[in-house]
């Protein structure tokens, strides 16, 4: 459990469209100074008399802290259903409801690495905040960024100057190489000598960078996306097999032991089975 | 102003009528961040089994009109790590708990109320038979008036003498009040009325049930009218037992529906979900709907929808 | 593009597959004003009964979240002028109808039954048994296996061999499954799932039931996943016994949801009251969806979803 | 049934609060053109999403035809429960979800009358328009306007111009006389000879009109206002007792054979129980 979080009325201080998506600046108070790259928020989508009753969970993009209690925090979020649909909708000033900051963070090594991240979608979106913080440490940061198409790839300017090297792919072509992530990773763990993947993006690809980093032997880290009801620990809608230093698979929450997890301890592919062996099962 | 909030179910003595729902706060730990755990009337701990359950398959929920649906199949550690780590802690926070318990068999229940008979700091016991029995083909206990008996007794004949018992019952049933009156024949202290719904979702489009378990509970606002109507039902046929009631409740006007129609106290289960300090807003302006109403307590406010019924 | 989007009811065939819903389409003549009447697959009467009602006192309705409660309490008038002004109104229109009868006892059905049985002009009848039952301390038809074949035999002995009948069956029961059974035992042809779920809201300023009746039923969005379980789990067991889905459809993904649990078509209720073209709105939705997802016809669909339990 | 009902999308042209109301102008097309003074619109409240299935009714205070489709009409709104809070929140320019007109109208003597309009709360909103409509045709008329308390009161400067006589009544006393609308009418009908009585308000306000008027043999035709789920005539939620020429009870739809009935006809004090005598009762 994030010892941080906190429930807070945020005002919304923009909201522009960027590609396929939108981009959002929400005033949170101390709550930015707390934000960890990983970390996620869950906002209530729909206001008074809506008929959504749960919160949707959105990575934190960045954090700024300010001094006098005036940090913000930017989201990424894709118009996808109703409530993401709402919530991209919503004018400057508008007063968002919003739990945060929630769940794991990336670790950060102690220690120089030569990183590699991975972004899938809005997935890209904690990379970045991810990236300053590793380059502050003086570490190398290679980036690969993937969507279906170039609307969907999230990468700020400012963002790109944050890393060494930028890799493109889309499923169409539109936009740098035509192909997925998984299609580039190799190379680029050799090349550059990767110590660590970071990831963020549909489960998919998730799986695919894990079978990579496994045959390559780097660490991987990885920020994953259950359905979640809550966001806070109560309600187990949202979890994972992971399997613990003795090798036990449990059914563990992803909003508060993940979403960031080690991708070699997540059982894959379970989407609708228990896999065997779990704890319980 | 001198308003009395307490609430009693069987012999326990709760300060204030605004419980959590079990498997809706998981253990307390998680929401201690948010409130302080002691202002509840009491934390029902989530449904514990005797043994350790993974629970179902992922996806585990899929949100409806006004709700939402759940089938995490019971996931949980066992009876035996639970009062090693959960009960323990509660204890230490000095939080009012109420345990609630599930089984597979008529047996699962009595050797679960034999685990607890003993253990100091619980309140009241909620005994969740809304579950599969696997002795008779899966059908759930709640939906049979023989097997809801059954698993009743199986935990009176063990509890002891001291831990109230709430049985908590299911609305997917044709006569709730039959199935109210074979538990409280058999010695349950109150009821616990509604668990969910059963329910179904289907992707439109992956084309089939979006929950790995096809069916699952429903919960939220929506079938509030439902569980306002089966407290009414209980209470109008039984106005003498206790009912913790739930269902839909997220604020102060839902609670005060639920406590005109008979209920003595008030779990809030999904609500939770959508604002971790739902408890609190709920006793806050159920205290002020009383108070505004000019009943002296919450006793009165009881069952207080029936008054023109009597003859 | 050669889209098939018809459908059959035992013998009857639908040019498409939406209909309204009874009770909520008064007899026709108020929703023509929106639309063209002969676009729906059917137009399903109010629910029918042998004399004149008065129905119930107001209040007479509630809205819940994401629902409403009402209880009409069957207001009509009756059978013979049902049959001198309404049925004749929809033939000259060329209105597609399906007449939805109501009773008090199993003899009620059986007069209602002769008396439409050389009717000319009506597709099929639909028999709403969730009626009190004078007979059996007025419980509800539906709720008992044994009164919802009496009801159902009834109608199939009086009704001559033309006339498809489909049972509208309640789902506050214990085991759906069950009563489905026996109503297609005695007859029925196809089925109706589900009218109301039973339901209270009590008005938290005057403190009794918002009602003069006090229950009522629930119906719109937050039923629905009543409803898609109650279809999936009666296709489950009877995959040749064809349905006709309702419960909280509003728009192409709503009956898209029903049509992949096992409707071979949906009836439109309270959303008609939110929108008065929600027919045509889901009509539309509803096709549209259907070839996206590249089905040639509506039957192709019917009970997708189950196709990954199927041995 | 209203025979030129249509469901259009309508623009909120202005919102401006008035006491304890809200006055709203929407752009309605031709519907305009065929509002008559009685006739209500039923509103889509809550938005995309909402948990509100229903729609809710509002009387036409005034309708505006202009040529070219840019009619419009009025509403005058309490801010009262989920929907109608909803409905007044929203700003110049949101599309509203609207069908109308819908209902009776009230009646108009072919013969010049001494007419008596009396409204109670926002219940004084279809008087206005109705009172041009009998002025127009160089009828005489005194109005009755009361409320709980002064603010309550809806009384624009333009409207009080259209009327001969204006008497206020308040509860509290905080405008005009102190008492109910009731208090004063039998005077009024008496000194001003009334021919008849428009009234629009609470059922008890009405019902007590009613027994003033056929005490005093005056006609009495009143809008009332019962809850209704659909406004079109096919839901039977918004029944009410009335007689029909033969002394037959009848529960009938005040949405379609309403809001503008007859005060002698009504059978008052009919909530929660079906008058003995009623057809099928
Ligand atoms: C840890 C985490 C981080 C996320 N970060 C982002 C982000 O940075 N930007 C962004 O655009 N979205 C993010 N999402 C997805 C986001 O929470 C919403 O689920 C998504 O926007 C769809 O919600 P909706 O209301 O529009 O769709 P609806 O279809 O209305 O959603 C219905 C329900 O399904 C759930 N759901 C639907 N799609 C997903 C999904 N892909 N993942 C999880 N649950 C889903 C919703 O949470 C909701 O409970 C994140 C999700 C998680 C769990
Ligand atoms: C013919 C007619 C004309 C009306 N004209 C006006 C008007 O000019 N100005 C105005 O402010 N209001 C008017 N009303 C009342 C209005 O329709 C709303 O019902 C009221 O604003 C409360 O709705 P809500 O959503 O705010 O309250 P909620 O409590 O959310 O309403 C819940 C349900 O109860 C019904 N309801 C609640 N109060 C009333 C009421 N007093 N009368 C009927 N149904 C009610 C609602 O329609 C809704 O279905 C009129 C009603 C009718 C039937
Ligand atoms: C995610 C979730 C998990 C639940 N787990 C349990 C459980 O373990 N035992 C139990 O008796 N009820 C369980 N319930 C039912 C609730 O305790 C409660 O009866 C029901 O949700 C209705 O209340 P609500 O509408 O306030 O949620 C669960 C409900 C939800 C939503
Ligand atoms: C106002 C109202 C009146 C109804 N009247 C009848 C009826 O006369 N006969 C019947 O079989 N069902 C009746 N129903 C039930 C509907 O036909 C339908 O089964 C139910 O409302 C679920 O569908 P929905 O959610 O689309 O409304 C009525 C429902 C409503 C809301
Ligand atoms: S989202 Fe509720 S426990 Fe994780
Ligand atoms: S409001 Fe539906 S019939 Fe009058």
């Amino acid at each position: 459990m994030n010892k941080f979080a906190a429930q807070i009325e945020s005002e919304l201080l923009s909201n522009k469209k960027v590609g396929a998506y939108h981009h959002l600046v929400l005033s949170v108070g101390d709550i930015a100074a707390h934000a960890r790259p990983g970390n996620f928020v869950a906002i209530a989508v729909g206001g008074e008399g809506s008929s959504m009753v749960l919160r949707r969970a959105f990575a934190i993009y960045r954090a700024s802290d300010r001094e006098n209690g005036l940090g913000y925090i930017e989201l990424v979020v894709a118009p996808h259903g109703k409530g993401s649909t709402w919530l991209t909708a919503q004018q400057p000033g508008a007063l968002i409801d919003l739990v945060g900051p929630l769940g794991t963070a990336f670790g950060i090594p102690t220690q120089p690495v030569r990183a590699l991240l991975v972004g899938g979608g809005y997935g890209s979106a904690p990379l970045f905040g991810l990236s300053e913080v590793l380059k502050s440490r003086g570490n190398r940061i290679d980036m690969v960024l993937g969507a279906s198409t170039a609307m969907k790839i999230y990468a700020p300017l400012e963002g790109k100057r944050s890393v060494n090297s930028l890799t493109i792919t889309t499923d169409d072509g539109s936009a740098g190489i035509a192909g997925k992530v998984s299609d580039v990773l190799r190379e680029i763990i050799d090349e550059n000598q990767i110590d660590i993947v970071y990831s963020c993006g549909p489960m998919g690809m998730l799986q695919v960078i894990t079978e990579i980093t496994q045959e390559k032997e780097v660490m991987h880290q990885c920020a994953i996306e259950e359905s979640m009801a809550c966001g806070i620990g109560i309600c187990m809608t949202c979890v994972l097999p992971i399997k613990d230093d003795s090798g036990l698979i449990r059914m563990v929450r992803s909003c508060i032991e993940g979403p960031v997890v080690d991708g070699e301890r997540v059982v894959w592919d379970s989407n609708r089975k228990i896999p065997e062996g779990t704890w319980g099962a | 102003m001198n308003f009395d909030f307490s609430t009693q179910l069987g012999s326990a003595n709760f300060a204030n009528p605004i419980f959590t729902a079990s498997g809706c706060a998981s253990s307390g730990k998680e929401l201690s961040q948010f409130f302080d755990l002691r202002e509840l009337g009491a934390l029902v701990t989530k449904s514990i089994m005797i043994k350790a359950r993974s629970g179902r398959a992922t996806p585990r929920m899929a949100e409806t009109a006004s709700g939402m649906l759940n089938s995490i199949g019971l996931q949980g550690p066992g009876i035996d790590l639970f009062l090693e780590n959960d009960i323990p802690w509660l204890q230490e926070q000095g939080v009012p708990t109420v345990v609630s318990i599930a089984g597979e068999s008529v047996e699962d229940y009595a050797v679960l109320a034999r685990k607890l008979r003993n253990v100091s700091g619980i309140k009241a016991l909620e005994v969740n038979i809304s579950c599969p029995n696997v002795e008779n083909r899966g059908m759930v206990f709640a939906c049979n008036p023989v097997t809801a008996r059954a698993a009743i007794e199986a935990v009176r004949r063990n509890i002891g003498g001291e831990l109230p018992i709430i049985a908590k019952l299911s609305p997917d049933v044709t006569d709730i009040v039959e199935i109210a009156r074979e538990v409280v024949a058999a010695g349950a202290d109150a009821l616990a009325l509604i668990n969910t719904v059963l329910g179904m979702v289907i992707d439109t489009k992956t084309m089939r049930p979006k929950l790995a378990g096809k069916t699952g509970g429903l919960s939220g606002p929506a079938i509030r009218p439902i569980a306002v109507r089966a407290i009414y039902q209980v209470h109008a046929a039984m106005p003498n037992v206790k009912i913790l009631g739930m269902g839909g409740v997220s604020n102060g006007h839902d609670a005060l529906e639920l406590v005109l129609a008979g209920a003595s106290a008030i779990s809030i289960g999904t609500a939770n979900f959508g604002n971790p300090r739902a408890t609190i807003l709920v006793k806050e302006g159920l205290e002020r709907l009383l108070i505004s109403r000019g009943f002296n307590s919450l006793q009165e406010a009881v069952g207080y929808a029936h008054r023109l019924d009597l003859p």
